[in-house]
């Protein structure tokens, strides 16, 4: 079940161009994470901005109680956050969502994380590399500034990593759905989980379609409560019977859906 | 010194305190169950029900504005039957009245929601919601009017025994003379004001935020015309009214009691601090408790006096 | 590269750009002169003046409120033959429209402003205040009613050969039925928005904070309402429009040209940054030129596209 | 004239029961200010709060290009001041307003300063002090606490200070205008300036017009553009021929006015 706490900081590190990582001390929290989850968080106590900003669970340490965030600047709530210091603390509540279906052991998993969206993705290879799953992280990003990993992201983490950039500056030059086809070409994969800008999630949609494998997607909607109260946040999403889609709250029946549960008209949608 | 009584009466609607949920910020409950014990609520209105389910408005359906939002949901829910059967048995296990928001596209429509939702077991009273600026029909347009408001209610009110609150929208010239329009046609209390009708450009993409391009404005933004919407109908008419834009605080639902509210809602509140209402109950018994008051009905009206 | 155009041309009054001032939040333009080069703004439109001095509302006459203020000025100023002696002279120096704000009990007060402004060397148009919710008779009544507005703006029209911009308010049911009266009865721009009816209550003294009860809210909080009026009366009608409300930065202002505005007037935001004007015009020029637009006028109404 | 500045915060202490004393970089305005004029203050850069506070020049370091302020926790504007650190920026505008006339030579003076009142008076009373007038200081305060200058405060003054405190814990026990009412008395003064709370200087007022003695009080009223533009911030004051009184702007027709000609009817005004 999730809380509403008042959570301190305790590190805040740049890790990239306008991207930070943070450490905040949540014990509530980081004790009924799952991987996929989210959390959302008042950036500042004055009115304006109003609204909470979610970010994804990034990792979580239970024995210190801590709770990993991994975020880019993007307006006014992540630059106040940014802004913020050691010791300052923020009202936060999580863990929020429906997380990532775990598989089966053994099965092949790989990772497609879009720029920052490799943040939910980072918990969730650990996750599985606990439970003994192989595990591939592809990560693109727009150059070998914005890799959120940092340059040699693999270092970091218990699985291997390739990274393509746009402008080639590091790993394969060009989109990171290009390392997906060649991988699912190769057969060497039984499911696949992603997070990243619609396009990338699209693209990657129809290669799943086209090779008959499941995916998970964590999507992003501009958000009002972040508890499903009030239907802000929805994306199209596959119907039943007469109802040609439906519309389903990302904040509670997601933000993690599966790939083929999705609709893909959605021009005006943040991620899709 | 015992506790101040905070317990009001809204047209029959016995509230432990003053404090309410407005429609559509605070689902049917148990969305914010993990952070409120909804025994502690005065009241509970739910989500704008409708006689059949309503997909809503394509996203995105809301935009962050100075102090505010703007939110264009377009009264997305799973119909009135879908609320009786999955919704209602859930909100009597509490010692709770629940207060159904109904909306319809035509003055039948109205009627038909009210007798099918009257004498079920678990129905407080209705809210009319007759100023949604979200949906093409009816919504505002019958709020805009006080004819066509004055219509809606009277057909709820022959079709019901239950106490029938009326949403005021506040994109009028005279919000006093719908009021006056809605009580003479029978409504049992009022509230207000539901969101001003706004609109967000993303000049990037030189397109409105909303993809149904206009939405309700809501949040602190609005509190002033709020209180003043209050403070009129309060001198105009004698009907309790329940206040409510831009509730944040105590203090804020305070100037709504004072201005003339019986009881309050809180809507956006919720979103920013999920515990919101129990805050601003908590917080209007130490305010009450501080001021030597004993009974909350004492400052009713109290900025007229 | 070639700098991008920012002149305008509203109906008659050419503006080397659309930013001008919002009548009462720049007063007669002197007073800003230490902060603001008063030639580089595209207009000024001067401080609400009435046919005889007006000693305006007893304090306290502002109040803050979420992202917003509360203003109850109630018309102070010194006259209009005060304005064409003392105050006008100074503005002559510069290379800039001067639009007139006029406003008054009745619609012969009008008229016989606007026939005592006429020929006036250094005024450019007049701005006529139908909408001002601060003053007892007149102001908001009249600009609540399109029947009403129409009358003054007919009046006014045949008194003078001034470009007249009529100023509408927000607190109607239709903004659009008010701009079409208006516009019919000659208006040759309209200005929009005025204040939005609002007030704030002092719990701890129980009364209201503005000693006039209510008053005008300005500032972003209003922003989304203003966009919106803009929109929906570009959409309706063929006539140049002045966006006002809640504009502080260059985005704010290219979201009321988008929209559907002219030009622009900057209000509530020369309180918290003296140089919001200039601020704003060299963020509309930067647009442009990241944007590779040529000329502003480009931008009018765009988001409708 | 007046300017807006970026200003750097040099130095901030608490001197007192919410009471802080602010040393700002701001060489534009302490060149040019003089006693009895006021800054206008940026304190966030959100928009909630959205307006600026005017804060008196309770003193100016010419050559260090420095601006001392003197302030009281109120609401949400001044506490946000209070959590400012050194090094941080704001948007200062000044110096705003009229200033206090100087007395002729050798004029004997009395300063008359309610709470935090004495803000504006410390710094005339310097001007005087160099300008060889004879100069008394009563600071009125709730307690011993609230004193702003300290519990010693005459020691950092170059001129004599008595104080009254509401509750006896310090000095004389009770209103500072008994104080005054017995230098009257005592015909020891020429001319009399005060600042503090609407009811002290209403009794000043009386003070003054039974001994028919001239003054000049400093003024508070709720500001909208601080330079005149607004006529937000007007006090009564009297009128000339037919009218009866007239509206005059705190910000540039004040903050100081005469004693005389200020009329005393208003019941809602924040400081009178
Ligand atoms: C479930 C979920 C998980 C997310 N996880 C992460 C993460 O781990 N790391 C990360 O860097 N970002 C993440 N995002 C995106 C992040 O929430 C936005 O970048 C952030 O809200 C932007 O706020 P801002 O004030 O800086 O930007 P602004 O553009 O000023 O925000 C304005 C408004 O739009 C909303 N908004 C803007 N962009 C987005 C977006 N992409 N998704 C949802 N709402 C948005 C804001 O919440 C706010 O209400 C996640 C989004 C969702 C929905
Ligand atoms: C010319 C002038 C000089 C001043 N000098 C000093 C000084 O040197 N030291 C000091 O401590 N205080 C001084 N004040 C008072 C100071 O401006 C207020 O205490 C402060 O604005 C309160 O802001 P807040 O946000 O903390 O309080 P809030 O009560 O939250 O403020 C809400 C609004 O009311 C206004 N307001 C509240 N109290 C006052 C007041 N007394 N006068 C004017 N506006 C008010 C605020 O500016 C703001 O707009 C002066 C006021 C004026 C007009
Ligand atoms: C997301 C959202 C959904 C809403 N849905 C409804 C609704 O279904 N029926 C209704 O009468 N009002 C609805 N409202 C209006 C609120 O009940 C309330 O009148 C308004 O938001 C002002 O209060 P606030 O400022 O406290 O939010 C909705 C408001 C929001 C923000
Ligand atoms: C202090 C103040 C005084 C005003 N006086 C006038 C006036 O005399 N005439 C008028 O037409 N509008 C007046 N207005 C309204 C503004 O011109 C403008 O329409 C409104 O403030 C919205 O713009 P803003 O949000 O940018 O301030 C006044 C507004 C303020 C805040
Ligand atoms: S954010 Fe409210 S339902 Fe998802
Ligand atoms: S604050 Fe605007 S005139 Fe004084």
């Amino acid at each position: 079940m999730a809380t509403d706490i008042t959570a301190r900081i305790i590190k805040q590190e740049q890790v990239g161009l306008g991207q930070y990582r943070m450490n905040l001390y949540a014990p509530e929290i980081a004790s009924r994470a799952v991987p996929g989850q989210f959390v959302y968080i008042r950036c500042s106590s004055s009115l304006d901005p109003l609204l909470r900003r979610p970010l994804s669970i990034h990792g979580v340490n239970r024995e210190r109680g801590e709770l990993l965030l991994l975020y880019q600047v993007i307006g006014r709530g992540t630059s106040l956050l940014a802004a913020k210091r050691q010791g300052d603390q923020l009202p936060v509540m999580g863990p929020l969502g429906r997380g990532f279906t775990l598989p089966e052991p053994e099965r092949r998993v790989i990772l497609v994380g879009g720029g920052i969206g490799v943040a939910p993705l980072v918990f969730l290879g650990n996750e599985l590399v606990r439970r003994k799953n192989p595990v591939l992280m592809l990560v693109g990003a727009r150059s070998i500034h914005h890799l959120p990993l940092g340059r040699e992201g693999g270092n970091n983490v218990p699985f291997n990593v390739t990274v393509a950039t746009d402008d080639g500056t590091c790993g394969y030059h060009g989109p990171v759905t290009d390392l997906l086809e060649r991988a699912l070409a190769g057969r060497e994969v039984d499911m696949v989980y992603a997070c990243g800008p619609g396009g990338m999630l699209r693209q990657t949609a129809m290669l799943l379609a086209r090779y008959g494998l499941p995916g998970e997607f964590s999507l992003e909607e501009r958000m009002g409560c972040g508890v499903g109260a009030c239907l802000s946040c929805v994306c199209k999403t596959t119907g039943e019977g007469e109802r040609p889609f439906r519309y389903r709250r990302v904040c509670v029946e997601g933000p993690v859906f599966r790939a083929d549960q999705l609709v893909w008209d959605q021009e005006e949608c943040i991620n899709g | 010194m015992a506790k101040p009584s905070l317990a009001v009466d809204v047209a029959g609607i016995r509230m432990k305190n003053p404090v309410t949920t407005a429609s559509g910020t605070f689902g049917f409950g148990s969305e914010y169950a993990p952070f409120v014990d909804l025994n502690r609520l005065g009241a509970i209105v739910v989500k704008g029900t409708t006689l059949n389910p309503r997909p809503g408005n394509p996203p995105p359906r809301i935009v962050e504005t100075p102090a505010g939002i703007l939110n264009s949901i377009g009264l997305q829910n799973p119909g009135v039957e879908h609320f009786i059967e999955a919704a209602l048995p859930y909100l009597r296990q509490f010692d709770l009245p629940v207060i159904v928001n109904i909306a319809g596209d035509t003055v039948e429509e109205y009627a038909a929601l009210a007798a099918r939702l009257n004498g079920v077991p678990g129905v407080a009273a209705l809210e009319v919601n007759i100023s949604c600026p979200n949906v093409k029909k009816g919504g505002l347009a019958f709020g805009a009017d006080p004819g066509s408001a004055a219509a809606v209610v009277q057909e709820v009110k022959s079709a019901t025994r239950l106490p029938v609150v009326v949403k005021l929208s506040p994109n009028v010239t005279s919000i006093v003379q719908v009021a006056e329009a809605v009580v003479k046609a029978g409504a049992d209390a009022l509230s207000m004001i539901n969101t001003l009708l706004g609109m967000v450009i993303d000049i990037r993409r030189r397109r409105p935020v909303l993809a149904n391009v206009m939405g309700g404005l809501s949040g602190p933004a609005i509190r002033p015309v709020a209180v003043r919407a209050v403070w009129q109908v309060y001198r105009a008419l004698k009907v309790p009214i329940v206040g409510m834009g831009g509730i944040v605080t105590a203090g804020d639902a305070l100037e709504f009691i004072m201005a003339g509210a019986t009881a309050v809602a809180v809507g956006t509140a919720n979103f920013i601090n999920p515990r919101a209402t129990l805050d601003i109950i908590e917080g209007i018994e130490r305010f009450l408790e501080e001021e030597g008051i004993k009974d909350i009905r004492e400052l009713i009206g109290a900025a007229h006096r």
